[in-house]
């Protein structure tokens, strides 16, 4: 098949989206049921041209209206977005099927045009070769994002999505600003054409473009301390989207800050930046922890918990080095799954136990021995305990930050992990040693998708062989930029 | 340079100098009723004159008719919108509260919106006066 | 360090940026905020407006006499449209935001709209 | 005394980041020709798209995704409105009727505006119009309707059906394109059919942009107009 | 011929004083007159530059410039009437 | 008052949008006038059951006629009030005497009365604070001592109508009535 | 044979989860001790290839997640896998009369296992990856029993391991290598070289130190192993102690093995020692010390075998770090006494435990005429410990001690002594106080312990006399281990004799001991008391109770006998050093951190949104600082 039909990843959550208002008469499950069907078509498109790109080894170019770049906006569906688009997708499937049980406030068709506009918004940023097109992305993402955070219309809700929009509002204003300047010192808005010229830019606009390009990334990939709004956002969010917040949202942002961090290693000021973004990272890292250890809320702390995650991979991709950037590839694949995992378990212990608290937690191996024994592994893999995945990604990541010459970021991450360590086990200890209650009856659907998550850590956790090699290309994707103008089939423009 | 051409222009000079006159109305009147007055009217006529004018500037400095139908349907939107968009607003600042400069010698509509108000009261009041007549 | 000479067009879009900036960094009021986020915005656009132009040039509209060679650079124009549209966007979802947080807190506030912390 | 600091500090804050993007810019000269990419879609837009106005050219043919992605973020500020402003039963906030001279004025105006706006988005390759500002011109006439009128209310299930099968159009135009041309979004009345060749500067030309133009506006004019609707009413008890 | 400087000027003060106006008030009316003249005497400017530079098409933006202007400020009237 | 026939309501408001959008083009390209006619076509459709009541009936000859010759009318009124708002304006002594005042129309349609108040707010002095059923409130800059010192409600009405509304009736009366 | 080794690793991590599975009475016991048994009986067949091949050990490698795994069993890594397998091997059977959940099966094995795969492994990623396995699984038995000590026991852990981790990295991050052998090598190139800086050498040396001590119990990151070895199945503890903690002593040796000579060029020479090496003696002699002095303290004899098993592992790192071959061969003894006679405590206390339900001292009494044979194995236990011939204890302690007077460590050598006197009187209180005097009443009914246990006992109450009386047989062995790291040193291959003389006779060039005498002696002297007990005198029996009040008045609250308080006045002596308790020090840092945390998260995260945009112009400021300047 030819490969510009990938566009059917942009076009048929869109499509679908569209179509929604005409089926909401058929009721609730009809829209939810529409709504596991497409995402799980997006999912087989997806696989489909993960299977290209892995096979063929080289990227789909898709040209959108047949214009070739710089002249018309291209996708680039290499190596990492292959596999990152059916990470969104498979999530995203997973997430539909959890939103049955999970999302019952109304209306619930808005709630699916929603939902699925925010996985076109993650795909769309993951495969964009253009640099304002990767702006109109993410604010697809994130105003999808703010409408979807506040969608429980709940005082909480409202305030969450508030501070969102707010926080958000100014990164892409100055993300934008970054773009103008990029824009007018090299002529053109194409990331593979801007990395050619990126040396010949005019150096203080370099400079300045760069930092604020990756300043209003920065806000929507949660690096301290721009990342206030993200714990607010995720606590009240309904929770398959929590799950795909951190699952992937996040991650768009994050691949984003890299894919341009490394489409600028030309410009001037660049080494500067990078040296921000790590220690921006560590701190993001630390506090994160920190502010996770006497939370409450489970749901609350998992999202700090997700936030340090982030800033562990913002470091590893901010090293500058191949093995980083690996790592963090890898350390984003596992974190995507352990995370969905995480969310999803405590999210269906919310809506089932009427609370993310931690005392709805007691007893929970009593009461939904699966949901609790899933929610424990994911715990274990997210501490970074051997044997589940993202142990290899910690290592890895790591091994990378010392090697570059960030050991005391390192030392502190680490020092942070502990912090993790503990209140993990706390959740573990209250769920399988504190309390008491009925066995309730566990979701079927939802008991597969956590038993399938679990045992993808686990697995990964033991042979992580492949999925190390494939990651490997995909953070060669990323790092690899003359690989990358290479594969972008720029035509001459200009005299 | 032509006929067409200077009376155009002659229309956007008197245009130009009535949106002056307009905002000075603006300024210089006392109290919101009395700006909307003087600056309502000058803006509209202001408008008439700037658009008609260039259009016929236009087609006098050799461009094509259709500048002048083009700025006469702007014109026209104005000089109907623009009297709407006044009496809206002097009917909220009214609603809203506002008085009358306190120079003002007459309030009709007051009245009639207190008869109204209180359909009985208003009646009473009304053969009230009529008594002392 | 010498003050960089920029035209007034740039100045002005930076001065709206920044108005917009002090705006969110000092008013209390939700409204006031969400205002200052479009004055902002404002600025952003002005801003990308003013990258493309190019002196004693005319709009990408190559009718009436004007060509390529005439006309400044279409792509910031083209770029604005959207960025106006996405504002516009933001815009009404931030202000039913401010309706539900008025209707849930009864003000608008925003140091006391946050129930949501630590 | 904390908020004559605070704002002292912002002052100083604003200032000096004010002072760096200012450095910036003087990088990228006012007024000077910085076109790249810009100057091939001057030399080439009206052969390779049939449009006159490059701008249009470059939004919905040369950088349709971009559009497309565009109409989403509004279709998104719609669905999202619509979803967080939801109440089982809701009605007009308004308690006042306009007077007859409003009720009448926004009638007689009403067509008008909308045939304005028709005209905005129909001739987007010719002016500086286009879906956009066709849509909200239309927006504006229910706008005014809502203004004039304390009970009026759009045809809600009309309109948003309507919306979503512009959208769906926009998105199968560009799948036609995938189909005929192997590209998504690619100009198949233009690049494939040739039509409209020899009418270049008038309004049978510029291939599917008058076509997605009319998609966009009555999109963009169905959405800003549900926003309003949402907007002007308010939770009532059952 | 008397030279836009002359237009401009007059417009300029023009514009002046009613952003003077709507910066004093002191009611909120006040400042809605002072809105609906600008945006009056905009609509003018905008069609003066069309001719400045010679371009019909301008006249095009300033009527949907005009059109979105009243609906704003018919708004903001029924808004200070008592709610929209 | 009575209502015309959709036929002819559409036909008119066709008629409207049709010359609405030869002004809008500006233009006799066969193009435009093929699509102005499917849309105006379109349009009219959507919007006659509003837009009009007496359909065809507007365009009798005579309505026509009062309407054209309304237009100098119209405009000389209004330079008069110009004229009168710069004396006023440019006056160092400021001239005003306002005052809300109230009069009756006899217009019995709504576009008539939309008409007499904005020429009213258009003309000398005057400005339409609100129109209810008949009767019109003036906000008037120079209340005159004839009206002031009315005696009854009727006089006041009588007297301000005979300023204000009546002028511009006499035309109205034909073009709408 | 490769495949031998991935047998002798997960048999006992297979055993443990089929164990769990299967989770029936009978079954479940007898898979954990095959399960136990078939890794050791595999070392024993491995004997004879290990130690002729001994300078081209067996090896196993494979690939896991672009890693090189490799296990290696060196004369090195086969004496510690051999202790570790005989200790696991009495616990399974000491398991089978303490515990009766599938749960402790699985966990006990898992850390079988891992403790196994450390002592095989050839690189850091496998050696981390079963050291956490160890480590996870010694967790899950310490949290079922006890959520607080099992907490600190996590955290400490987690901090070792997050130590090692960076260590490892920063090795990586300058050797690139992963294995053990391109480590040494490089790290030996690297001394010349001088690619590695002073500042990263001693961080790496810190880490390992931080992560190796706490494994090892070491002072003071010792904090966890008291409440972790009493709060627990106790056949677990004798593993835990025995065998377990024996890695954390392992990885020092490792710490010489691959980074000695950076080390030293590094850190350079102290009085004549290596200064690294001058530290973990050090850090040994202090454990022992603390560590034998908070033994005499305890009142409940969990605890005390606690803080005794934390004294002696300190002997071994004593040993090692003397950092002559006469200190590795004492500390490498050590490693085997150690492990047999406190495994053999520690199932004593398990039989103690499982027969009276008591764990306090002033709950025991004359125990020994309702238990003799674990009476008879606590003697042995008790001998070993304190160090009489003809036991293993006393050679490896008396090794330990000729190696720290040779190489002139006078105060080290003080603290082996202290020890051992310390030692001793921990355990006549031990002996008496349980076994002797007069028996509660509630101690009448009081049964011999199960014969499964008793057979645990008997396997490790062997080797104490065995290895007692014939230290040369561990000697010969050790010389073959001593001749491998030689090897593993210098990449020389010659035959290491240290400790020579026959079976039964050790000769060092500061002195000999010969078992047998000794035993011939002490099998005479016994006879001789046996003798006056039986003819002698008939003593006249008074209660043991209010004998001992060190001279103060017998009130209710200060009331001394060998059952309570009995080193009370020693406890009154040391009141000031008390004070200073590590536990309470890390206790308060914890809470320091907890309200840290909190206060992060509330000044932070403090819900307003105009001071999170502050946040953001302030990251704007910066960048603008950056770029202005
Ligand atoms: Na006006
Ligand atoms: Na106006």
């Amino acid at each position: 098949m030819n490969g510009q039909y990938a566009s059917l990843l942009i076009a048929l959550p869109l499509i679908s989206a569209f179509f929604v208002p005409l089926i909401k008469g058929l009721g609730r499950k009809a829209v939810m049921g529409y709504l596991v069907l497409i995402t799980a078509i997006q999912t087989g498109i997806a696989g489909w041209v993960f299977s290209e790109v892995y096979s063929t080894g080289k990227p789909i170019i898709v040209m959108a209206g047949g214009w070739k770049p710089p002249v018309g906006i291209n996708l680039y569906i290499g190596h990492f977005a292959a596999l990152f688009v059916l990470i969104v997708a498979i999530v995203s499937f997973f997430m539909a099927i959890f939103s049955y049980k999970a999302v019952t406030v109304e209306p619930i068709d808005k709630y699916a045009m929603l939902f699925l506009l925010l996985m076109l918004g993650a795909t769309g940023m993951i495969a964009t070769g253009d640099i304002f097109n990767l702006f109109v992305f993410m604010e697809i993402t994130s105003i999808t994002a703010y409408a979807l955070t506040a969608y429980n219309k709940t005082g909480e809700a409202a305030e969450a999505s508030m501070k969102y929009i707010v926080l958000g509002g100014i990164g892409s204003s100055f993300f934008l600003i970054g773009v103008a300047l990029i824009y007018g010192a090299t002529g053109t808005l194409n990331m593979g054409h801007i990395a050619q010229l990126a040396g010949t830019m005019n150096a203080t606009a370099a400079q300045v473009g760069l930092a604020l390009v990756i300043f209003g990334l920065a806000v929507e990939a949660e690096l301290f301390p721009l990342n206030a709004w993200a714990p607010d956002a995720y606590q009240a969010a309904p929770h398959p989207i929590t799950a795909m917040f951190s699952a992937f949202v996040v991650k768009a942002g994050l691949y984003a800050m890299a894919r341009l961090i490394y489409i600028l290693q030309n410009a001037n000021g660049w080494s500067d930046i990078l040296k921000l973004v790590i220690a921006l990272a560590t701190l993001t890292v630390v506090v994160a922890e920190f502010s996770a250890l006497r939370q409450r809320d489970v749901k609350r702390m998992i999202a700090y918990s997700s936030i340090s995650q982030v800033g562990m991979i913002a470091f590893a991709l901010a090293l500058g080095t191949q093995a980083g950037i690996s790592a963090g590839v890898f350390h984003m694949v596992n974190h995507a799954i352990v995370k969905a995992l995480l969310f999803l378990t405590v999210g269906y212990v919310g809506i089932t136990l009427g609370g993310t608290k931690i005392e709805n937690f007691a007893g929970l191996g009593k009461r939904m021995p699966l949901t609790a024994l899933t929610l424990t592994i994911g715990s274990l893999a997210a501490v970074g305990i051997p044997l589940f995945n993202i142990f290899w990604s910690k290592v890895r990541i790591l091994l990378a930050g010392v090697e570059a010459g960030y050991s005391w970021s390192v030392a502190l991450i680490l020092g942070a992990s502990v912090v993790e360590a503990v209140y993990y086990l706390r959740l573990i200890h209250t769920m399988w040693f504190v309390g008491n209650g009925e066995r309730i009856r566990e979701n079927f659907a939802i008991g597969v998708i956590a038993i399938f998550l679990a045992a993808l850590i686990v697995v990964i956790g033991i042979y992580p062989n492949d999925l190390w090699t494939l990651v490997q290309k995909a953070g060669q994707d990323i790092f690899n930029v003359a690989n990358y103008i290479s594969h972008v089939p720029l035509m001459g423009v200009g005299s | 340079m032509n006929a067409l051409a200077a009376l155009g222009e002659a229309l956007v000079l008197i245009g130009t100098f009535f949106y002056f006159l307009s905002a000075l109305g603006l300024i210089r009147m006392p109290d919101v009723y009395n700006r909307m007055q003087t600056s309502t009217k000058s803006a509209t006529l202001g408008s008439l004159g700037v658009l008609v004018g260039t259009g016929l500037w236009a087609v006098g400095d050799g461009l094509s008719w259709a500048w002048f139908v083009k700025a006469t349907v702007i014109a026209v939107f104005l000089l109907l919108t623009n009297p709407i968009s006044a009496h809206a607003l002097i009917r909220a600042a009214y609603k809203s509260g506002i008085p009358l400069w306190q120079g003002s010698v007459v309030d009709k509509y007051r009245e009639h919106i207190e008869a109204k108000a209180s359909p009985g009261a208003a009646e009473s009041e009304s053969t009230e006066e009529g008594g002392e007549e | 360090m010498s003050l960089p000479s920029i035209s007034v067009y740039y100045f002005g879009a930076i001065s709206l940026v920044l108005i917009g900036l002090y705006g969110v960094l000092v008013k209390k009021n939700l409204m006031k905020i969400l205002i200052s986020l479009s004055i902002m915005e404002t600025g952003v656009n002005l801003l990308l407006i003013s990258i493309g132009y190019v002196s004693g040039k005319s709009a990408p509209i190559l009718s009436e006499g004007i060509g390529p060679a005439q006309a400044v650079d279409p792509i910031p124009q083209a770029l604005v449209l959207t960025a106006i549209v996405i504002g516009v966007a933001t815009t009404a979802l931030a202000l039913s935001t401010a309706m539900i947080i008025y209707e849930k807190y009864g003000t608008l506030n925003i140091e006391e709209i946050r129930r949501l912390r630590g | 005394m904390v908020s004559l600091l605070k704002r002292s500090l912002a002052i100083i804050s604003i200032l000096i980041i004010g002072y760096w993007l200012a450095q910036g810019l003087a990088g990228v000269p006012f007024g000077q020709d910085k076109m790249l990419v810009g100057h091939y879609y001057l030399q080439h837009v009206k052969e390779q798209t049939g449009a006159v106005n490059a701008v249009t050219a470059i939004v919905v043919n040369y950088r349709g995704f971009d559009t497309l992605g565009e109409v989403t973020v509004l279709f998104i500020a719609s669905t999202g409105v619509g979803a967080l402003l939801w109440r089982k039963k809701r009605e007009r906030t308004a308690k006042t009727e306009g007077s007859v001279v409003l009720t009448t004025g926004v009638e007689l105006l009403f067509p008008f505006i909308v045939m304005f706006g028709s005209y905005i988005f129909i001739h987007g390759h010719l002016t500086p119009g286009g879906g956009f500002p066709g849509g909200a011109t239309i927006a504006t006439a229910f706008l005014l309707l809502y203004m004039a009128f304390i009970s009026y209310e759009i045809p809600h299930r009309l309109f948003e059906n309507l919306e979503g099968i512009a959208g769906m159009s926009y998105v199968l135009v560009g799948l036609i394109g995938l189909a005929i041309g192997g590209y998504f979004l690619f100009d198949w009345i233009w690049q494939t059919w040739h039509w409209g060749t020899s009418n270049l500067g008038r309004l049978f030309s510029g291939g599917f942009i008058p076509v997605i133009y009319t998609i966009i506006g009555i999109k963009v004019g169905t959405e800003l107009s549900g926003i309003v609707d949402n907007m002007l009413k308010e939770e009532v008890g059952e | 011929m008397i030279g836009i400087g002359v237009y401009l000027a007059l417009i300029a003060i023009a514009t002046l004083l009613s952003m003077y106006r709507f910066m004093v008030g002191p009611t909120t009316p006040d400042r809605l007159v002072a809105v609906d003249i600008m945006t009056t005497i905009t609509t003018g400017l905008m069609v003066l530059f069309a001719l400045y530079y010679r371009r019909m098409i301008f006249l095009d933006v300033a009527l949907v410039y005009a059109i979105l202007a009243f609906g704003g400020v018919i708004a903001f009237a029924r808004y200070m009437e008592g709610g929209l | 008052m009575e209502e015309a026939s959709n036929v002819s309501r559409y036909l008119y408001t066709l008629i409207v949008l049709f010359l609405i959008w030869l002004a809008l083009t500006a233009s006799l390209d066969p193009q435009e006038l093929t699509f102005g006619l499917i849309l105006s076509a379109i349009v009219a459709a959507i919007t006659y059951p509003i837009f009009t009541t007496r359909g065809l009936a507007n365009l009798h000859p005579k309505r026509v006629t009062y309407a054209i010759a309304y237009v100098p009318y119209f405009l000389w009124a209004m330079i008069m009030a110009n004229l009168d708002v710069a004396y006023r304006v440019l006056h160092p002594k400021k001239p005003i005497r306002p005052g809300v005042v109230h009069c009756k129309t006899v217009l019995k349609t709504n576009p008539g009365k939309l008409s007499l108040a904005n020429s009213i707010t258009l003309t000398p002095g005057t400005i339409t604070l609100d129109v209810d059923g008949d009767d019109y409130f003036i906000h008037w800059i120079w209340v005159p001592d004839e009206v002031l010192s009315a005696k009854s409600e009727e006089e006041h009405v009588e007297r301000a109508s005979e300023n204000i509304t009546r002028p511009f009736e006499k035309f109205l009366k034909v073009i709408f009535g | 044979m490769m495949n031998e080794i991935a047998v002798m690793l997960f048999t006992p991590l297979i055993a443990g989860i089929l164990a769990w599975i299967i989770n029936v009475k009978g079954i479940r016991e007898t898979i954990g001790v095959l399960g136990a048994l078939v890794p050791f009986a595999l070392l024993v067949k491995e004997y004879s290839t290990v130690v002729n091949n001994l300078y081209n050990p067996p090896t196993y490698q494979l690939t896991v997640s672009g890693f090189n795994i490799t296990f290696k069993l060196g004369t090195l890594n086969w004496y510690f896998a051999a202790v570790a397998s005989l200790v696991g091997v009495a616990m399974a059977f000491g398991m089978i009369s303490t515990s009766r959940n599938s749960y402790d099966w699985l966990f006990a094995m898992m850390s079988y296992t891992g403790v196994l795969g450390v002592f095989l492994s050839w690189d850091f990623v496998s050696f981390f990856l079963l050291w956490e396995l160890m480590t996870f699984a010694s967790f899950m038995m310490v949290l079922k029993r006890n959520r607080h000590e099992s907490l600190k026991y996590f955290v400490l852990s987690v901090i070792g391991a997050y130590a090692m981790l960076l260590a490892i990295a920063l090795i990586y991050a300058k050797t690139g290598a992963l294995n053990f052998d391109d480590i040494r090598h490089a790290m030996y190139l690297d001394a010349i070289m001088g690619g590695m800086s002073k500042s990263e050498t001693i961080l790496i040396f810190a880490l390992f130190l931080t992560a190796f001590g706490v494994k090892a119990g070491a002072w003071p990151l010792h904090v966890w192993a008291p409440g972790a070895y009493s709060e627990n199945d106790q056949s677990y503890t004798a593993f835990f102690s025995g065998a377990l903690s024996k890695a954390g002593a392992y990885g020092f040796l490792l710490l010489y093995i691959l980074m000695m000579v950076k080390l030293y060029y590094v850190m350079g020479p102290f009085h004549g020692h290596l200064t690294f090496a001058y530290i973990i003696a050090w850090i040994g002699a202090i454990t022992v010390v603390v560590a034998s002095f908070l033994a005499v303290l305890q009142e409940d004899i969990r605890k005390l075998f606690a803080y005794s098993s934390i004294g002696q592992v300190g002997y071994i790192l004593l040993a090692f770090g003397v950092g002559t071959w006469m200190g590795f061969a004492g500390g490498l003894f050590h490693v085997l006494s150690h492990a047999v006679f406190k495994g053999l405590f520690w199932l004593v206390t398990a039989a103690i435990i499982l027969q009276t339900g008591k764990t306090r001292f002033e709950d025991f009494g004359g125990l020994a005429e309702k238990m003799p044979i674990t009476f008879a194995m606590s003697l042995i236990a008790v001998l070993s410990l304190a160090g009489i011939p003809p036991m293993a204890g006393f050679a490896s302690k008396w090794l330990i001690y000729e190696a720290a007077i040779q190489a002139h460590m006078p105060l080290v050598a003080g603290a082996i002594f202290l020890g051992s006197a310390l030692a001793f009187a921990y355990v006549v209180r031990f002996l008496y106080a349980v076994w002797f005097g007069q028996r509660p009443s509630d101690l009448e009914d009081v049964q011999e312990a199960p014969l499964p246990l008793l057979i645990g006992m008997a396997i490790l109450a062997i080797p104490n006399v065995v290895f007692g009386v014939a230290p040369g047989l561990v000697t010969k062995y050790i010389n073959k281990v001593l001749s491998y790291m030689l090897f593993l040193f210098g990449e020389r291959k010659v035959d290491v004799s240290i400790v020579t003389g026959s079976y039964y006779k050790l000769v060092t060039p500061t002195g000999t001991y010969n078992a047998l005498t000794v035993t011939l002696m002490l099998v005479v002297g016994l006879a001789i008391a046996g003798l006056i007990y039986i003819y002698g005198a008939k003593a006249r029996r008074i209660p043991v109770t209010n004998t001992y009040q060190s001279g103060n008045p017998v009130t209710e609250d200060y009331n001394l006998s060998i059952r309570r308080n009995f080193y009370r006045p020693l406890a009154e002596a040391l009141e000031f050093w008390l004070k200073y308790s590590f536990d309470r020090f890390y206790e308060r840092l914890a809470g320091i951190a907890e309200d840290f945390a909190d206060w992060l998260r509330e000044g932070f995260y403090n819900g307003n949104v105009q001071a999170y945009s502050w946040y953001l112009a302030i990251v704007l400021l910066i960048l603008a600082l950056w770029g202005v300047l």
